[in-house]
């Protein structure tokens, strides 16, 4: 789960890393208030998440507070990417002398937390990666023993900090360490990380995920999700506890296993492709799906009015198929989609599950045998119906 | 031969009384797996289908000599099952359990590790050597008997490539599931490794998917270090960047992970690559 | 540094131990009017550093408010083992089904926390450890891992716990190894934990030794230290940083290092244990003690009573005799000790200290060349003096 | 031949620029020992009478290739120094330091075995192998080259001990301080296995003390494993229960760690024990 830079920053503030004192502003008018309340230059900032909102103009530096009103105005309903920005983060500007970069990561790897630290910071870490990959120190850190102390000052050394910085830096990186393991986050990012012209640390930008896998133990950060960027199919899933992406295609998929999902969205555009026919969505209902979750899978893949086709393939396992075909009957029969229905049911039970299907004999459904010809039989359909 | 398992395995099954647990462990038992106990805490002295159940698996272990355990426990009871196998001795742990907290993972195939415990999983199917055993959750009917290793981050993805095989009549020495997460106790090298060295396994199946690098680091591995023939399929060719396919790990960052770039690295590296999983069996005749 | 019982108790109740609600009270009114709040019999108990203090009868049952002050009054002002008694601890009687002794503390041999566990709580547990080892269920646990759930269930499994109470001990095992380690306890005790009449787990008594050398980081704990069965010598030492114990000898020995002030002592009372002579004290000056640590020292052995001789033995390393010879003289104007004074200087600087030493001419100072030496000299000072 | 170290041990060390620090590192040198350089976060690119100061020990090691680190921090910085060196491949790790929590020391040994580097102490005076090289605080005039072995938990008793066997014309092949505390590195068992192994050495002092039962396992070890003779002195035999006698270990506590049954643990082992310090060299001679 994602955290926006408010959020991180104010994050980070809980455990000791100084951030610029802004506010959050949902409205132009508050954005002046902030602004003169500071009453110093302020950067009005888009909190969205997604990248590049510099590029698309979502980070504006006002000399005053009629300036920050203004430019919130623009920013507040920009669509970057897709996403409409509904918060813009009111901070001071700040003295930057040089900009540092500083995360912390899960290295999945080498199975442990990796801290990657730059005096490079400021621009793209992936960016800087590529081009000077060695000005980006790496210190690994034992994910039962923890950070320690000699380890910052590795870092800090290495990196070519100036020693006046060394302490202030040792304490940064130690309370985001804290931040990240406490947070239970896959990634702790500082960028930049700025030394003011007083000499000061400041954490100008920031950026924490949570490892959605431990959201139960994390109540205050999982209060803090906003789905408002997503499309609602995908909040619909969430609480339906469905696994669902929704993506650009036709051909609205139902599989059982994420791999296999993957899998059969890829079948899909290796046989539409060429006709611009791709999947509409990953859905992966889980082991052992109940008919209840195959009716809320199925309303929630025609909920996306782009489907012209469902795709449903499973593989029985846990998983028994003439269970799944009694599903598909009772979703069938409760949601009624419009469209065809490709179904290929394999493994456990699926002789009786296929016949199951054809005896219901709805002229909606098409039966396949195998993952190819189903994903063919989809593209097909959709073919018919442009 | 086989790897990991084979007739003579003893088994136990962590959260053996559970719902998961019992099931699997019944399916096993069926499929000829010597099952020989479980262990749920405070159901100590129960029986189950014939078999003791123990409170702890230090208890397990001294009465039935397993060494290998199957962890069935939900995500917040399983990190510290699987360090309570390594502790008790056992040498093989694989877990199924999905949801676990990367930083519990972290630290408990450190600690694995340091035991000289092999943790296959988490989130993963477990493993099959057919005809002999089988460990997890991976059905009866997805494969026979034969001289070709698959190993997979997934599991029906899995059951339907070892399915097309069997229609090809291509039989099966082990099938290890590695699971989908971040962060995992056995890799691709490490089990790639293992069918190289295994004179039952000819050739390999290897079934990856986006996200990570496992599977450029297992390209390298085949370039410079086997000598059988590996076929491979990468799922997660249209999936978008930035989103997260269901498995935890299964995620394009920052340009990293996608499924072309393992795709290039495993053909550079002289695997064979299908782009249709049900392509698999006729890269392996 | 010892915590006295009720230290410990709310020590314990701070990570969620549960215990009884008695309070302390420091004359027998404070002790009936804590019993008549209590409203049910209560236990009068003893505050002391030292063993013991049931059979000496440092621990009573009053079955009403009168009682507990008559107990008190009895108990209070109270000599046990030379310590005297100035609080009593007011618990409330508990109804005692079972008792288990409950312990973590420090292994030197295997380097790492030790949980020692036992149904056979509430008596001596060295004495148990003597006569049934194999009633105690030890636990080592991995000083950077730390506490295991699988290891909460070992123990109440392999102890013998009822099941119903697995819980409740897992949980109070926890928490008292959070104590431990959170505290810098070399000991955190729990002896009895009581399973009562109601199934509750209680820890009706407790023992908590903390590290002395984490004191620095355990502010709140160092300001519980309790010094008044403490003789004042030792205190006086402690504020100077000089290692001091007093003893029952009558030779006053002022060494450097704890190896060879262990040494001093034991040839003193080598020599003269015959005649019932021996060591008045341990006293470590450590590494390069200055003149004013010297008279420091110097005073602090002058102040026991029962000294009839000083032995000073130094055997330089990092310490200069010369500087020791010097601090020597000083102390010596300063304190004008009536005892006689063996000095036996040996090491770096040693001819230039005893030159110092016999160049000062001092009636009262004589010089040894070895340590058997000093020790014979010394004894026979105090013989001579008898 | 010597135990731990010797005329081409090559050794850095940490807080050289402190008091403590560079005063050793100065008689250290002067003995002979190469003392390659010092390590002092924030003071690296200095000098040290000739020897260069690093920030870390990783650069330390890398420019070095130092084998040995002598620890003379603070007792809050010390357990991290210990670490810092094990981390950048130091095999011999000496401190110094006193009063460092035991609950500090309990990790910081379990992290030097794990990474297989030999800590000796804390709260020790070092190791010297005289007329070669000395590493810690012990005076060069308390000992000759010569076949004797002395290891013990005190500092000034061993300087004791050493000037009255170098008054009796006895030399010694390594003095080893392992300290006083109750949780160290390096033990009275591990030096006398190497004692008995070192073709140098012919016989050994050990000076033991109370508390703990160290000398007890190593009279366990005297009696199954050795076979040059052993002359012994325990300290405290005056001393009270239940006091700490300056070391933070030395303190007999539930009845156990007398003198008295360490003494008789040694002399049942075959130790012959001295119950004068000074009575050491008739042990050995």
């Amino acid at each position: 789960m994602k955290l926006h830079e408010y959020q991180s920053k104010f994050l980070f503030r809980e455990f000791g890393i100084p951030i610029p004192n802004g506010q959050v502003a949902k409205t132009p008018d508050e954005a002046a208030a902030i602004a003169s309340q500071l009453g110093v230059p302020v950067v009005v900032k888009a909190q969205v998440h997604v990248g590049g909102r510099g590029k698309a103009g979502g980070v504006k530096l006002a000399r005053d507070a009629e300036e920050a009103r203004r430019y919130a105005a623009d920013i507040l309903g920009m669509d970057i990417k897709g996403l409409v920005v509904q918060q813009v983060l009111v901070d001071p500007g700040a003295d930057i002398q040089q900009e540092i970069y500083l995360a912390i990561t899960n290295d999945r790897g080498a199975g442990s937390p990796l801290i990657m630290s730059s005096l490079e910071g400021g621009m793209d870490i992936e960016e800087l990666n590529r081009s000077r990959p060695d000005a980006i120190i790496r210190e690994h850190i034992d994910p039962i023993l923890g950070l320690n102390g000699f380890q910052t000052t590795h870092i800090a050394s290495a990196m070519g900090l100036p020693r006046a910085h060394w302490r202030s830096f040792g304490n940064i990186l130690r309370s985001l360490y804290r931040c990240y393991i406490e947070s239970d986050a896959e990634l702790a990012e500082i960028n930049p990380l700025v030394i003011t012209g007083e000499g000061e640390l400041l954490a100008v930008d920031g950026k924490v995920i949570i490892d959605d896998n431990a959201l139960f133990r994390q109540p205050k950060l999982a209060a803090q999700r906003d789905d408002s960027g997503e499309p609602e199919s995908e909040s619909l899933a969430r609480e339906a506890g469905i696994s669902y992406i929704k993506l650009d295609g036709q051909i609205g998929c139902m599989v059982n296993g994420a791999g296999l999902a993957m899998t059969t969205m890829d079948m899909t555009k290796l046989y539409g492709d060429a006709d611009r026919i791709g999947p509409a969505n990953f859905l992966d209902i889980g082991g052992g799906a109940s008919p209840e979750q195959v009716a809320a899978a199925l309303r929630i893949i025609l909920s996306d009015a782009k489907v012209q086709c469902v795709l449903i393939n499973i593989f029985g396992g846990i998983t028994r198929c003439d269970e799944v075909a009694d599903g598909i009957l009772t979703a069938y029969n409760e949601v009624k989609p419009s469209v065809p229905m490709v179904i290929r049911l394999q493994g456990t039970n699926a002789s009786e599950g296929n016949a199951i299907i054809s005896q219901a004999q709805i002229p909606n459904i098409i039966s396949a045998q195998t993952l190819t010809q189903a994903a063919q039989l989809a593209v097909a359909a959709v073919k018919e119906r442009a | 031969m086989s790897i990991f398992i084979d007739r003579n395995s003893l088994v136990l099954v962590q959260g053996i009384t559970g719902r998961q647990g019992g099931f699997h462990a019944r399916l096993m038992m069926a499929y000829g797996t010597k099952v020989v106990g479980g262990v749920t805490p405070g159901k100590g002295g129960e029986w189950f289908e014939g078999v003791p159940v123990f409170d702890t698996m230090r208890a397990a272990v001294r009465t039935t000599n397993a060494d290998t355990s199957l962890v069935t426990v939900p995500a917040r009871f399983a990190p510290d099952a699987i360090m309570e196998a390594a502790d008790a001795g056992v040498k093989l742990i694989i877990c199924l359990t999905e949801h676990i907290p990367v930083a519990d993972m972290m630290k408990v195939v450190t600690f694995c590790q340091r035991l000289g415990s092999r943790l296959i999983g988490p989130n993963c199917p477990g493993v099959m050597t057919p005809g002999q055993a089988k460990v997890g959750i991976i059905p009866a009917m997805v494969a026979e008997p034969g001289n070709v290793g698959v190993v997979s981050k997934s599991g029906t993805l899995t059951y339907e490539v070892g399915f097309a095989m069997k229609n090809a009549g291509i039989g099966i020495s082990t099938i290890v599931g590695i699971g989908g997460d971040p962060v995992i106790g056995t890799t691709f090298v490490d089990v790639l490794e293992m069918f190289e060295n295994d004179p039952e396994t000819e050739k390999v199946a290897l079934l990856g998917e986006i996200g990570g690098s496992a599977e450029i680091v297992a390209a390298d591995f085949i370039k410079n270090a086997m000598t059988k023939p590996v076929a491979a399929f990468i799922a997660g060719r249209s999936a978008p960047p930035g989103k997260r396919m269901g498995h935890a790990g299964a995620i394009v960052d920052g340009g990293e992970g996608s499924a072309d770039e393992k795709i290039q690295a495993l053909e550079a590296a002289g695997a064979r690559v299908a782009n249709n999983p049900e392509a698999i069996p006729n890269l392996l005749a």
